[in-house]
């Protein structure tokens, strides 16, 4: 699977907008301008870049709570993903949903979720939905390491196995569960290998190596698209925020956060690899970098400036007459 | 004479009408086709009551067996509602549902409205409630108070065959997740069905027997029970108008209230357990909207609250039925309030 | 003057006091140590919300983080206390119920009755409720009348820190199942609360305002918005009698009934959707045992029948809140039916 | 691990108990004297009495709706099983519970379950009760190979492994959940495989062989009673009968049961080996034989003869006021 350069810029720039849109949230959340719960990816870029590059609009996925990167990765607008946030009318949901519950089906899109273990299930229906289509369209879950435990998520995989359905289950472990440690709560060597228990082809990859993710996930997509089944692809990352917004973290190591910054940060792995082998000049990213920072923070004056809903949407978009 | 067919060949010429007329439609649940994998027949069972028996013939890999996995073949249903199929899926018993309702609760029930309006989730959840055979309190439950309670839900209780074929073809052409509720006492029980489809509104309650001095409003089984009471109870020159619900929600408040209107006098008959529950729901909206027509306290027959009993008798104790019915009924009808016996002195 | 803690203090407090007496209780849910596996600090959260902070320190692995895996370690705790144990479990909010309500709604719950007597199951359930917090459709639910309509588990609601101790107190030493509902918007409240243990018995109601001219029923968050609004209205010389359910399983029907009375008119408040809920509940007891003394219709002040928005004016819309409460007293107030019409001329 | 020749006949009294309480239950219920869901453990009882022969009253077992012979390998009264079938007030649990609900907490029978994947969650609650008197006690979740695909179970695997607790999780495989083949439901290779997914110890045995079951599953009993841990067993079986009375079979094969009753009997199997051995005496097993179905045929003439419960009971033995 080779990317051409327009190929690899082009994730680098979502990486990019990815990274942006958190850390503009985080500053944004501090100053109290978001309200509600609010779960930033910076630091997990590449898996939502590295898997949602091989996706086009009929091709389904289904988020989490962490949901920001996979909506950008999915080609969901920013604008309105910014304005759902501050919970404005024009945001993606019309303010109803709010960070939790960003979602735009018509980019199949399947939603953020607040139920830890609630997207897998859903991402078999897409699944099952492409597969009667007949087009080679495939769905794809995210999952925590922490989701990974969710029974939901077990009874997908089995489903998904028994149906041969094109659906391909990522397991971002990011060794958190809120404060509590892969390490501790999953039991099985790897989820990797319990999805091979499971009977599904299932591999492990450095998350924060895009290329290395790209490759795995491509793999898996391609199996599923051919009609071959479900896959487990478990990336290793790390998220560079705490749990929440406004988590003290004390959970973690001294410094650990530090040192992820420093070392295992996959922008910067990717732009440095990408100079290194003289395929992209470093200029390039740089202006990608100044076009992203203006992108964001334009979507964050936007959404400040944008209507809140009227009263009246309480009403609306649910059965009502009581 | 109309054609008189089963609640259970309702329910499955419906589904057969509907396949035939949307691909889009695909039916899921544990043994809905039954025999899969196995060496003998396929089609083996059509579901644990048969219903579905035959459509495998039909429609082939358009319907699904599903291992014992509710939250994932649920989930997967609305999954696939949203993504451009309209399933129906069948949850054996409602007792089941505590293993699968975060899909419902959290994830169909939601998403039209926190996603803005922009999903559309047509599933069809079929489902068993009642009690009456035996089943203890695990198989035995009526639940639907709770799908009720749940906005962004729509819940249908049929009580007859005609309902049943028309309400769930309506269920099927709607554009929300739609609960069904069948009760297993009720599959044996022949009625007109025309033979072409049609549907049944929601939020339209019947009005199955006209009468002014005491309303009862009921639903599912209850509908009978009541009517049983209702003919009694004329014998003794009483007349009750017996409503009903068909939907919980949507509800017809207006048929209720015009009724109350005419009959001051309110029984409400439900199977269930009394809190919190479609019993409660009907006597509050009652005591609210209905409350200058009242005459008599509002009476509600449900169930004790009580687990099912496995026993015979027992569960035949916990059951409301003609008899509780016919005396909550004298007891509202005999009610005097100062009101009403100045009005007649 | 008596010791002001917080309810979340004071809930921290009743689980202290009831390990250092009973070696039985353990304590199980996720993060309520926080840290578990991780480098750095142990015991680094106590719940997400701090409840159970500092606990670990003192009781070491009676306390034990699970994964996220509620059916499992809200089961095991269910089976643990079938087997001698007393868990306290903490489902992180009550929206998640979805992910374990088999345990609840047909193990803990059915036990005792359908095992004939032969089993306890001494396990209390800690969950948040509640919107205003921003937290969107999955995360502000008031899911109580869903279990208030199991029979077989207590329910408790506490408005307070002196009830949130009491009632804890009491849910940890009953034998039976309890759900116990913590209001996300009372954590930070301060009150008096007693250093020594107490308890506060179920089904005893409280009294928080008297008044003879409108009884309003409500519970948890809502007995603050309550009497906020019979405060305003005390300005306009309506007094208003304020009554704190505290726990909604059982019920306390008597003082509920003793004071529509007095009142003769009665508005419910409940946060909760409108549908089969207390609010419903409480309307259908006034309007069948309370009849007699009824002079104006039943209002509930709800929450719309819509999931909870994110944006915070639409969210503040939905909450019940003061004025929407005052508007309902003045209604139920000035309501004049031909009875009391008539006895005042 | 030897079993002594007074052992293997409490064994095989008990598994000729099972199979006779079943066959008696079948004919009950044909003539319309037992009410309700019933579903017969005939065909599998090397299972119950190979496991449950390791356990004391103080261990736990939760069972299924396929319950029967899981109380009796226990130790629960057949009187009272009966009663409670016919659902009288001298039943187990005073004719309130039924079939699908047989329960003696008394001697760690945690009871029946209506519901597929109800017992797993229990049993690492029994194991952690367990766990924390100290006393080297162990708790046991019978599961089908239905039951296997709950979410419920998956996550119980998870739970008992990361807190390392003195559960076994016995999947008896008998092919079938309702009229759905294993081999369709389950994804995996085996549900053994699936279990070592989990990080679980988990064999695969021939439940129709007595020792073979009894021999695994003292291993696990016996790893988990030193604190190392749950384990999986999965018994390969057949039940004899339908999924529950009523069933008409016609999923299975031609003459299936026909050739299982003849060469898959786990009675008949142990019964020849023990003679064969000269380990005991033909005329012993038909001794037995005689006591066994003259026990059963009272249980049912006394279940016949047992009074209805009162009226009263409807509303004991549960808070009510209203
Ligand atoms: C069913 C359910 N249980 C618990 C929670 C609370 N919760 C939200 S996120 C989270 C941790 C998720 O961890 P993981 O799956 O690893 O994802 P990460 O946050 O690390 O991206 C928890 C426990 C929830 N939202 N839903
Ligand atoms: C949650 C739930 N789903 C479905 C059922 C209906 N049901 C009862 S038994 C059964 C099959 C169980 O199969 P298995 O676990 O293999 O056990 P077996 O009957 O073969 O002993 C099903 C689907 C149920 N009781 N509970
Ligand atoms: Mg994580
Ligand atoms: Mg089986």
């Amino acid at each position: 699977m080779q990317l051409t350069k327009d190929e690899l810029i082009e994730a680098y720039r979502l990486m990019k907008t990815i990274r942006e849109f958190e850390e503009q949230v985080h500053l944004e959340f501090s100053a109290g301008q978001i309200p509600g719960f609010v779960h930033l990816y910076a630091g997990e870029e590449a898996c939502a870049v590295g898997v949602c590059t091989h996706l086009s609009r009929e091709d389904s996925i289904a988020s989490t709570h962490r949901g920001h990167g996979h909506c950008i990765a999915k080609g969901v607008d920013v604008h309105g993903m910014m304005a759902e946030l501050f919970g404005r009318k024009t945001g993606l949901c019309g303010g109803k949903g709010g960070s939790m519950h960003v979602a735009d089906l018509d980019l199949g899109m399947m939603g953020a979720n607040g139920i830890v273990g609630g997207g897998p299930p859903l991402v078999c229906g897409a699944a099952l939905a492409a597969k009667r289509q007949g087009k080679g369209n495939v769905a794809v879950a995210f999952v925590g390491d922490g989701g990974s435990n969710q029974g939901t998520t077990f009874e997908s995989l089995n489903l998904a196995k028994i149906w041969n359905l094109p659906a391909i289950f990522v397991v971002e472990n990011n060794g958190y569960a809120e404060a509590t440690a892969a390490s501790y709560s999953v039991g099985a060597e790897s989820i990797a290998e319990r999805g091979r228990g499971f009977g599904l082809p299932a591999v492990q990859v450095d998350g924060h190596d895009f290329l290395a993710v790209y490759e795995a996930a491509g793999e898996a997509i391609e199996r599923a698209r051919r009609g071959e089944g479900p896959s487990l692809l478990e990336c290793r990352l790390n998220r560079f925020y705490g749990h929440f917004e406004g988590d003290a973290q004390t959970y973690r190591g001294e410094d650990e956060v530090k040192s992820l910054r420093e070392d295992q940060d996959c922008l910067l792995r990717l732009s440095q690899e990408a100079t290194a082998s003289g395929e992209v000049d470093p200029a390039e990213f740089a202006a990608i970098d100044s076009e992203v920072e203006a992108l964001i923070k334009d979507t964050v004056e936007a959404a400040k400036a944008a209507p809140q809903p009227d009263a009246e949407d309480l009403l609306t978009d649910v059965y009502v007459s009581y | 004479m109309a054609r008189q067919i089963t609640f259970q060949q309702a329910i499955n010429e419906a589904l057969d009408q509907e396949m035939a007329r949307d691909e889009r439609i695909v039916i899921l649940g544990e043994d809905i086709v039954g025999g899969a994998g196995a060496p003998g027949e396929i089609d083996a069972w059509g579901g644990v009551m048969g219903v579905t028996k035959g459509l495998h013939g039909k429609y082939g890999d358009r319907l699904m067996d599903t291992p014992i996995s509710e939250s994932a073949f649920v989930g997967a249903a609305i999954g696939a509602a949203a993504t451009g199929l309209r399933p129906v899926v069948e949850l054996m018993f409602n007792d089941f549902m505590g293993v699968c309702f975060d899909q419902i609760l959290n994830q169909a029930a939601k998403f039209r409205y926190m996603f803005g309006g922009k999903a559309e989730t047509p599933v069809v959840i079929r489902t068993m409630i009642g009690a009456g055979v035996r089943a203890a309190a695990q198989h035995s439950q009526s639940l639907y108070s709770m799908f009720t309670h749940v906005p962004g839900l729509k819940c249908v209780v049929p009580s007859n065959p005609y309902d049943a074929k028309g309400l769930l073809i309506e269920s099927i052409r709607d554009n929300d997740p739609v609960i069904f509720f069948e009760h297993k006492k009720l599959y044996r029980l022949e009625g007109d069905v025309p033979e072409e489809s049609f549907t049944v509104p929601f939020g339209e309650a019947e009005i199955v027997r006209e009468g002014g001095d005491v309303t009862i409003v009921t639903l599912a089984e209850m509908v009978h029970e009541s009517t049983k009471a209702a003919e009694i109870l004329q014998q003794e020159g009483l007349e009750c108008e017996v409503i009903d619900l068909r939907t919980t929600s949507p509800l017809d408040e207006e048929t209720i209230l015009e009724s109350v209107e005419n009959t001051g006098r309110v029984v409400v008959v439900d199977e269930a357990n009394p809190r919190c529950s479609m019993a409660t729901d009907i006597a509050a909206l009652v005591a609210g909207a209905g409350f200058s027509s009242l005459k008599a306290p509002v009476r509600m027959v449900t169930a004790p609250h009580t687990p099912v009993p496995f026993n015979d008798s027992l569960e035949d104790l916990y059951k409301p039925d003609a008899n509780k019915i016919v005396a909550a009924v004298r007891e509202v009808s005999e009610y005097q309030t100062w009101k009403t016996a100045a009005s007649k002195s």
